[in-house]
């Protein structure tokens, strides 16, 4: 098993014959997900590596049903194509442009919310469960950093993500699912929704958090921890530790407001609900093996 | 993108939110007497023949202007002269000084408007406590502030703004002037698409009038495509290099040490940004190159050799952001620019092999380790320490 | 209000829904000599040099125009004046003939936005199969009409759009045309706060083009309050009464029959409605005295004196229409109108004890059982039946 | 018991302080109905028959907790007055206003449907359970239409509905709920909605609706019975079996369109299902009657 994604999902890829959506269909197709359909408006009838295309996320699902699309759409189509899917009962949604407005995020994740479904990003790779699945664009060299394993991943970030996770494999771990949330001010899906999943899924043994300075994500992993909703041993890497107040260095999301958003409160939080934080990503190995020995112990 | 006062206040009035009546003095490229000659001029247009007092605001995006003495009261030309001169003499980097006509304050109140990632809709603060760090009163009183969640869909609802209106205490005409400046700020965040609309304080008056005594308006950078009327300007950035990293879409923030950071993504950025001073190192600019960026080498190599940096550390480790793409514009950048300051790279990712014979044929050694990287960085920093200072 | 389709049509062009290009001759109250010579006219602007064929459509609120023979095609001047002069001639009333510029129809669609009660949204239908009675189409082959559902508070969206446009087999620059068309219809039906808005048949060119061939807007008589540029007018109604009526906000509905229908609520106007009929009688009017008219009294009784029914049968039981008030003034209304015809009272309901007084101490008989009272009614227009005919 | 509202029922009045809504206060109170408070902006502090005035529905219900809402609220303000009495967690309102733009209507039920929450009107006299409950304006001389009793009513119309249900007790029986759910084109509530709770309400022994020419509400009570989600004796009268088609005579809802909306379809549907139709209010007493010996002799 994994979480959101693993071989028996069926994916429609939208905007499949965009350059993006092609090079990535390939690798997805390679690294074993199971992509049914991919969808462009005019271009029904073609075909992309032997996958169909359809003019509509509709017409693609009565011809091939699916469980989950993956979108590489522009950030300014992105709400209108997250709504097609949806529309069409698709319930687990991946997005990774970088660049969509505020406020449609802000409509996307709202719907996503009255509709229980799983819409994931922007700003992101997407999400793999290696050796599985894969939704969106994760390395070829992926043994050095995506090797499958136990440990569940989920990230705010791109290259830093590679990074970390490579300090996972170097530990002698690999990833059970990962999922990028994204770097965005309002990811359209939170850390601390999908812990639950993980605390169910039977292949993850530790969850890894790779966060970043901003928002509440980080305090809200903290609270499902303190709550019980999340039992296994959890580590965190946050980065921008000595990032001066206010200033806004990246992502939309890494602006510090006031007492909250600070990697110092993130950190704080994360303590104090039993959660172990690295300072640097060469760190996060040393303490997944401490939370294995201590859990072992126990 | 962040509005000045001045700017934020010319979207409120087109909304229809009352401001204070007021001349922008602009500063740039200008002589200290004939900016204050010219705010003395405002200030007599403004006072009329009741010779009012007016309010001198320096326009420039830092919190706490008044109790820096950037904004002072005059009561007449000749004070309006001298305040703005003390004001520029304070050394800021000041793009203009807006003159307002001083408002009879009742109360301040404070209001804005902004986005609930979490909730995923958008949030109305109030408080009957304006005029002071909404932050500061989060923390220490919460129960001062009035939360309304506004649904994205539905928008606003009239009982809405009347909740807010009557919970800050407001009564008679002050209850209708407010729920109609509740409406027009919503119009104002929804139409800029604004990641924050703010107004602190928000004057009322003794006859119920009220009058926005600041903005902050901050539209979001991923919507400006659809929004007509923010262009960057200068007048917007600490300095000429971050403008122009900025006209080229890279993120760069100037600092004042010695290691010029060029990493991909925000997050790896960041981090080598933390390891830099935790290993006893200091920043002198941070840059985004990769995603969308990860062609401009040259460009931003450029962007970093026109600060006074001791070493330029590249730290990577891209997926679509190809390293041996990367790697070849490197080595192109360093044969067109010729740098003065040693330079360090650690690129990984996809080809990461090929990347790697790029840079060893011009020299350069690949190194695959981040924290190695960041002490080899400091290291050098600290040998060229000499040459730059 | 149902709108002519000349005043539709003049709402989607302003829109940006392509229409033929038209001129309008109006009919009321002039001679057909004159409205034919105008019709040519038209007729001639239209065809330009290339003589091209023109539309001749009798604009009146009725469905089936092209079987009765109320839009007919014209090749010139001449026929123009001609055809103008048989649909003229046919005796309908009128209000003014739509002279089109004839399209090159490749195809015939059908497109249309109403409101689905049930499920609390909108609703576009769409068919390939355009210009037919879409009720009997939905009865006989439901798989040819294509139905989207839009979220109230979310909107169009643009997928919904060009699904319907792949759903109807269009291609290339028809596409692009089509979900235009679909947004402007979208708009079109919001911003007028419509009830139905209508394209059918919606006519595709053989260069890709959409031209509505008709226009169905009917407007929410409830919003009518917050639209502006939707009159009443008499063409809308078949008689003076009826306008009349409407102008007094009263329902009325004209009938041949004998039995003038003063009845409180539609519910239970129309139930009297039939007991009329079931009783073998026949109704003049239908008309609501009740809710927001119970004071009309004397107003409704003008209105129903105006029609040649041989007896008024007045039915109420009303709540907030109190019995007592409309008692009374169906007396005032008596003492002021002196009817010439009988007048058949059953009204019950708060205060109906006073009421009945006030009744019998004018000279009427208060009924009060709703049969009984459509049976008198019956009675005595059989006896009145040679006065009025 | 009774549904909707019963003794227990604690309602709030928006737009108390009005003409209508003073008056009918008086009268609900009088019917026993727990008017807990009243809700006119700009007139916090005031009481009207001894029942305090808030500025709004939070305040009110922050004083006052309460489960019902009525609206004695212009046409064009009640969308906004039913949002807000959603919003302070009031899950059954009843609106009385004539004329609600339809295009709000189809919002305000979107809204109640989302919210699961049961919003009855506009163009209705309101709610009754006579004897326990009143939200609405229904007659002073209550015993002659609306004597407590066994029926459930359900009801498009106002002055046919005294018609109908003095008929009811005419036949010697009275009413339990009688719910109005008005006579507009979209009725913020519909018949099959409530029939699930008429069929769990031991005091209700049959239902009767009043229905009406257009819409398809009566042929959703076929489907319902049919479906067997209610099982109880159904008397139904419907009027306008000779209005012309394609007249519109009265409410908006009053059109036939087509082969839906006709008395005769409705008619038909019913019947099929097993339920009984009047075609004139004084037969409404024979069917119920009938109905009940057809019950007791199965």
């Amino acid at each position: 098993m994994s979480i959101f994604a693993n071989q028996e999902t069926r994916i429609v890829v939208q905007g499949m014959t965009g350059k993006e959506g092609g090079f990535w269909t390939r690798h997805m197709l390679d690294m074993g997900a199971r992509v049914v359909a991919g969808v462009t408006p005019g271009k029904e009838g073609q075909t992309v590596h032997d996958v169909p295309i359809f003019h509509s996320v509709r017409r693609a699902t009565a011809a091939h049903p699916a469980d989950a699309a993956v979108l590489f759409v522009p950030p300014r189509f992105t709400r209108d194509a997250v709504y097609e899917a949806l529309d069409a009962g698709i319930r687990k949604i991946v997005t990774l442009a970088d660049g969509i407005p505020l406020q449609d995020q802000v409509q996307i994740r709202r719907t996503a919310l009255e509709m229980q479904a799983r819409v994931v990003g922007g700003n992101t790779s997407g999400v793999i469960s290696p050796g599985k699945s894969m939704l969106g664009m994760f390395p070829y060299w992926i043994e050095r950093v995506y090797k499958p394993g136990s440990i569940g991943v989920m990230t705010r970030s791109g290259s830093l993500t590679n990074e970390v996770t490579s300090m996972v494999v170097r530990a002698g771990y690999g990833v059970s699912t990962l999922i990028g949330v994204g770097g965005d001010q309002v990811p359209l899906s939170r850390f601390a929704e999908f812990l639950p999943e993980y605390q169910n899924d039977p292949h993850t043994e530790a969850v890894l958090i790779i966060g970043e300075l901003g928002g509440t994500m980080e305090e809200e992993v903290a609270a499902a921890i303190r709550d019980g909703l999340f039992r296994k041993p959890l580590v965190a890497f946050i980065g921008g530790r000595t990032a001066p107040a206010g200033t806004r260095m990246g992502h939309a999301g890494a602006i510090v407001t006031g007492g909250t958003g600070s990697v110092r409160d993130k950190v704080d939080a994360l303590e104090a609900a039993g959660a172990r934080v690295a300072d640097r990503p060469s760190a996060v190995g040393t303490l997944l093996q401490r939370a294995f020995q201590e859990a072992e112990t126990q | 993108m962040k509005l000045f006062e001045y700017q934020g206040k010319e979207v409120f009035a087109r909304a229809g939110i009352p401001v204070p009546e007021s001349r922008l003095v602009t500063c740039a490229e200008r002589e200290h007497d004939r900016i204050a000659a010219e705010a003395a001029e405002a200030a007599h247009e403004l006072g009329g023949r009741e010779r009012q007092t007016v309010v001198v605001k320096a326009q420039l995006d830092m919190g706490g202007r008044g109790k820096a003495g950037l904004i002072r009261m005059a009561a007449d030309q000749g004070e309006a002269a001298a305040v703005s001169r003390e004001i520029l003499a304070k050394g800021y980097r000041i793009p203009a000084l807006l003159v307002e006509r001083a408002v009879n304050i009742e109360r301040e109140l404070y209001l804005s408007l902004s986005v609930d990632p979490q909730r995923a809709c958008f949030v109305f603060l109030a408080s009957a406590e304006g005029g002071v760090d909404i932050e500061s009163l989060a923390r220490e009183r919460p129960d001062a502030i009035r939360r309304v969640s506004i649904d994205p869909f539905r928008g606003l609802q009239a009982f809405q703004g009347r909740a807010l209106a009557y919970d800050l205490g407001l009564r008679d005409s002050a209850i209708g002037s407010f729920t109609a400046l509740v409406n027009a700020l919503y119009a104002v965040f929804r139409n800029s698409d604004a990641e924050l609309a703010e107004i602190n304080p928000l004057f009322l008056t003794a006859d119920g009038e009220l009058i926005a005594g600041d903005s902050k308006l901050i539209i979001d950078d991923n919507s400006l495509y659809r929004q007509s009327g923010f262009e960057l300007t200068r007048e917007q950035f600490d300095s000429d290099i971050a403008y122009a990293a900025a006209l080229d879409g890279i993120p760069y923030v100037q600092f004042d040490g010695e290691i010029s950071l060029m990493c991909a993504g925000a997050g790896l950025a960041t981090t080598v940004f933390d390891l830099v001073n935790f290993g006893g190192g200091s920043v002198a600019n941070y840059l985004e190159f990769g995603g969308p960026n990860y062609h401009k080498a040259q460009r931003a190599m450029e962007l970093c050799l026109r600060n006074r940096s001791a070493v330029i550390l590249i730290v990577t480790f891209g997926t679509i952001a190809r390293a041996d793409v990367m790697a070849q514009g490197i080595v192109d950048a360093i044969a067109a620019l010729k740098p003065d300051r040693p330079v360090v790279t650690c690129i990984r990712g996809t080809n990461e092999e090929r990347a790697h014979e790029t840079l060893r044929s011009a020299g350069l050694e690949p190194l695959l380790d981040t924290e190695e990287a960041v002490r080899r960085a400091i290291d050098l920093a600290a040998q060229n320490r000499g040459r730059t200072s």
